[in-house]
């Protein structure tokens, strides 16, 4: 059996997950290599724990949250904008593949998305680990 | 200790010949340059090796106390110890006298009522080949704390650059003698009157001079502390760059349980958990270390736990000068 | 050789809840042999390991003539502690030790003794009163005083009432103010105040005291001001140890080392660090 | 200059003005060191010379400084040390009221060597900001501005990630952990830093290469969008480690993403702290 990824999603609870959850239902399929945490909101989720999590040896890292203009509490998706924008800047500069963490934006209704998003993650994840263990 | 006619005198070339030859069974740890700053290193090639310099940046105690070290592994009911690195025996080449002098500083703490087992095994297995000190640094001031610049104590061999390709050697163990039994050429009356002049100019250029009070205990709750201790940042560089500071910390990192250095001025070295913290100020801190050093380690072991070697000064992000602060308690701190 | 950081390991047998957050383990070593040749003074610690959590130091809350089994009594106040509440009977610990000195039974025989506890500092005073109890007759007077924040917090409750009902030790019960219930009979007030209050004898007695570091401060100053000299005073002392062999550094009162030459000191020989203390 | 420098403290330390002042002074090695001045007598302790490098509103958020309770605090700041006390100001961590900054003129700062620090050869700031300061002290003097100068970063980034990765290991390898970059921060003031915390263990304690690159990224990302390029952590660690690189990447990226520059003036937030409804998130999926 192939190896499965270890890839931590730090899911909004009024959207993201609302949206996997649709994605279930609708049995849209997707790789299995995503371990979901619910959040209350993308703007909880510190920079330290996307840290933590590459730390005790996660693949990969996504962050969801709600598309601009949508977040239940107004603008946390904003701040959530800024940290990770940094944050992926910092960790490229450490030369920690950029394909290893990922942002989306994913609606409770965007079940669709979700999947494609996953499968998208975890190929990037994929290539990115590839490329390391080649080296 | 001053050389008779029996020690040997070797040319570089000599020298270096005789530690490849054994580089096969040995790991060989010796000071290298790396972005313009020498460090003790295990090294590769023994070419890398520096023959002349003031002192590195690190000492070589984190050979003996590593600076990270896994004890155990404990998992539900299981343990699982391991063993000291030591597959080969190790070489410590071109340590100073001063950071020599350290080590039998802390044998007394390790190998002392409690023995440590990973420390006493790393001991065992390492001959060390000192290198006098030609050129004392200008924050040395290791002869008014009990060392010398040519110091043997503790050196399996002692090694002294005469001239440029000319080095005396003194073997004072029989781990030492092993190595270059039956080599070299014996030194003659003039070479022996070399290194003896050599000594005295060494000890003669060392201006500094460090002044314990004897009675340090009666200073103990003078506002000096506070004083000398205001620019102090609360960083580890004294500490960790220390040849004889010992502090350390046991965390678990997952399953293992892991010994790191510490350090006496960090805000978790003595708070607990509840918040209570006895060292909260960082006078109190400050304190500690000088303490610990001129006072308490001589109460508990006989020896000052401070060798001179001047790091400390160099260091320091604001240069807190450890030999004025402690030479000047007497004048300035008892009240 | 045995590594001397490595522990061993022991066995939860039975968890007892003291207060809301105390609780008191049974522990018994795994290895017959350490649990045969396993010995300790009243007063020492051991270092207690949880897995992948860490070790703390905790003091040894049943008699040295408790055979077979060790007891720790702990407070829920930090990542190891709060690891160890978490754990059920038939879990597995480490535990290395014992370590340190302990209260000199000896010097204590003919006199009169004063325990003053506070807290969850009654651990290594229970250790002690009860080894006290089982050869009673070699002691004069027993005094304890023993105060908590709330009822609720009082430990040892049940041995409490029991040596209270003994009448050949008194037994005084405080609480912080603030901390009592109508029922409460009895006092109320800080334990150094109601130390003052009771005006213990000071000729041949010994006066032992464990609680948190305020009140030892504060009884240290009490039982000075009583006119208890030095000499006369013992408390045991807690602070943040690692190793617990003396050389990790950090839990030192002056040149002596909390957990090699103490946890029990006379106040003389710490009167001139207090400062480094509390 | 250092006769107006001494003149100066005096006056504000002998009528009261200020009950301590921080300044230059020399150890018994001839290193400059900072001084804690509370006494008009002590001021000739005060020197200026080329190694007065220290930015001392690091004293601002010692704890174990009390002097704000018995007055205001003198201050000797260079045009650098100032975009430091600004981000300071903004984070609300000193009032201005509780300060007096008498503002230096520099032309350059010399490390041990005798070589001008990096910083000081790329400066844009050697004037302080006048209408910030008390006073200023010395003549103005003219220098081009090349802080946006990054190309030793660009070098960096030319790398791929695997040999950056690389790069920087060989420098975490020797990593102390001595946290004297964090120390010397005039902006890392957190009552408990993270890396004290046990529970959660954000970042292991214990160095290793590993540890260490966490370590570094948190702090560098802790200093995002308020760190002003000073370069003392750079000049504190013991095993030169080019942090002051690190810092700079982000300094660029901040004013790339956010058009903001960390110590300009002394009111606007931190980016991190505010956001904009069109900024970029190219990015996101």
């Amino acid at each position: 059996m192939e190896k499965r990824l270890k890839i931590v999603g730090f899911l909004c609870n009024w959207c993201s997950y609302a949206g996997a959850d649709l994605a279930g239902v609708s049995r849209f399929q997707y790789p299995a290599d995503i371990r979901v945490i619910r959040v209350p909101c993308s703007g909880r989720v510190n920079p330290l724990l996307v840290l933590k999590c590459f730390q005790e040896g996660a693949d990969g890292v996504l962050v969801s949250g709600c598309h601009p203009g949508d977040c239940h509490y107004q603008e946390g998706n904003y701040y959530t904008r800024r940290r990770m924008m940094m944050l992926k800047n910092l960790l490229d500069f450490f030369g920690i593949d950029k394909r290893r963490f990922h942002i989306s934006w994913v609606s409770a209704s965007e079940g669709k998305k979700w999947a494609d998003i996953v499968i998208k993650v975890v190929e990037d994840v994929g290539a990115a680990l590839e490329e390391i263990t080649k080296q | 200790m001053s050389l008779s006619m029996d020690e040997t005198v070797f040319g570089k070339k000599e020298l270096l010949q005789i530690l490849k030859s054994v580089s096969d069974r040995c790991v060989i740890i010796g000071p290298v340059m790396e972005d313009e700053k020498l460090y003790f290193r295990p090294v590769d090639c023994i070419d890398d090796i520096v023959w002349e310099f003031d002192n590195t940046v690190n000492s070589i105690k984190e050979f003996f106390f590593p600076q990270r070290q896994a004890l155990y592994e404990l998992k539900q009911d299981k343990i699982r110890t391991f063993e000291p690195d030591i597959e080969k025996k190790r070489i410590l080449l071109f340590p100073r006298p001063c950071d020599v002098r350290a080590v039998t500083i802390l044998d007394k703490l390790f190998m002392g009522d409690y023995e440590d087992r990973a420390y006493r095994t790393l001991r065992e297995n390492t001959v060390i080949m000192g290198l006098s000190c030609r050129n004392p640094g200008p924050r040395c001031f290791c002869l008014s704390i009990g060392g010398n610049p040519f110091g043997m104590e503790g050196m399996d061999v002692s090694i002294t650059a005469l001239e440029n390709d000319k080095y005396i050697l003194n073997t004072v163990t029989d781990r030492g003698k092993v190595i270059f039994e039956g080599k070299g050429k014996r030194a003659d009356k003039e070479e022996v009157q070399r290194f003896e002049r050599l000594k005295k100019q060494a000890e003669e250029s060392i201006k500094r001079e460090i002044h314990i009070p004897k009675d340090l205990l009666k200073a103990f709750e003078s506002d000096y502390w506070k004083e000398v201790s205001e620019a102090c940042l609360k960083c580890g560089v004294c500490t960790y760059l220390c040849p004889t500071c010992h502090c350390f910390d046991i965390v678990d990192e997952r399953f293992y349980r892991i010994r790191c250095w510490d350090t006496c001025s960090s805000d978790a070295f003595t708070r607990m958990a509840s918040g209570e913290d006895s060292r909260k100020n960082k006078f109190k801190r400050y304190r500690q270390r000088i303490y610990h050093k001129f006072s308490y380690y001589k109460e508990n072991f006989e020896e000052y736990a401070c060798v001179g070697c001047g790091r400390c000064a160099q260091y320091c992000p604001v240069k807190t000068d450890i030999v004025e602060i402690v030479s000047t308690v007497n004048e300035k701190g008892t009240p | 050789m045995k590594d001397i950081l490595v522990p061993d390991l022991a066995q939860i047998k039975d968890i007892k809840g003291e207060t809301p957050d105390v609780i008191t383990l049974k522990l018994v070593f795994k290895d017959k042999d350490k649990r045969d040749t396993f010995s300790f003074y009243a007063g020492q610690f051991v270092e207690l390991s949880v897995p992948k959590e860490g070790e703390s130091t905790f003091c040894i809350a049943s008699a040295p003539s408790d055979k077979g089994y060790m007891e720790c009594s702990i407070k829920k106040v930090g990542r190891v502690t709060e690891a160890v509440h978490m754990l059920e009977p038939g879990d597995t610990v480490g535990i290395r030790g014992p370590y340190g000195n302990s209260f000199p039974i000896e010097q204590m025989k003919g006199r009169n003794i004063l325990f003053i506890g506070g807290g969850i500092g009654l651990v290594p005073l229970r250790s002690l009163i009860r080894e006290v109890l089982s050869i009673r007759n070699d002691f004069k007077d027993l005094r304890i005083i023993y105060g908590a924040r709330s009822v609720t917090d009082l430990v040892y409750k049940d041995e409490l009432d029991e040596w209270g009902k003994r009448g050949d030790i008194k037994v005084t019960l405080t609480l912080d103010p603030g901390g009592e219930t109508e029922e409460w009979k009895g006092e109320v007030g800080y334990v150094p105040e109601v130390l003052k209050k009771q005006t213990p004898v000071k000729q041949n007695s010994i006066a032992l005291t464990c609680g948190p570091p305020v009140m030892i401060k504060l009884a240290l100053n009490a039982l000075d001001e009583m006119g208890f000299t030095p000499k006369q005073i013992f408390t045991t002392l807690e602070m943040k140890m690692k190793c617990g062999i003396g050389t990790c550094g950090r839990c030192n009162v002056g040149p002596l080392y909390v957990c090699k030459d103490g946890p029990v000191f006379t106040y003389e020989q710490i009167k001139g660090f207090i400062e480094d203390i509390f | 200059m250092i006769g107006k420098i001494k003149k100066t403290a005096k006056q504000i330390l002998g009528d009261g003005t200020v009950s301590l002042f921080l300044g230059y002074g020399k150890n018994s090695l001839g290193d400059t060191v900072p001084v804690f001045i509370k006494q008009e007598k002590d001021v000739e302790k005060l020197v200026w010379d080329e190694s007065c490098y220290y930015n001392l509103t690091r004293y601002f958020t010692d704890k174990d400084i009390n002097q704000f309770e018995e007055g205001p605090i003198g201050v000797l700041v260079k045009g650098c040390d100032q975009k430091s006390l600004k981000v300071l100001l903004s984070e609300k961590q000193v009032k201005r009221d509780r300060i007096r900054i008498v503002g230096l003129v520099c032309s350059g700062m010399k490390n041990e060597k005798g070589d001008f620090f990096t910083k000081c050869e790329t400066c844009d700031s050697n004037n302080p900001d006048g209408e910030l300061c008390d006073v200023v002290i010395g003549q103005k003097v003219e220098r081009k501005n090349r802080e946006d100068d990054f190309s030793d970063i660009e070098k960096i980034e030319a790398l791929d990630p695997a040999q950056r990765q690389e790069l920087w290991s060989r420098y975490f390898d020797r990593c102390l952990r001595c946290y004297a970059c964090r120390n010397i921060c005039p902006l890392c003031y957190c009552n408990e830093c993270i890396v004290e915390q046990n529970d959660p263990g954000w970042v292991r304690p214990s160095a290793s290469k590993e540890n260490n690159l966490y370590f570094h990224i948190i702090r560098a990302y802790h200093l995002t969008g308020r760190c002003t390029g000073c370069g003392e952590c750079e000049r504190a660690c013991p095993v030169g480690i080019p942090l002051r690189k690190i810092n700079r990447r982000m300094i660029r990226a901040v004013r790339d993403s956010f058009d903001f520059i960390a110590g300009r003036d002394a009111e606007t937030k931190s980016p991190l702290a505010c956001f904009r409804q069109d900024d970029r998130e190219d990015f996101i999926k």
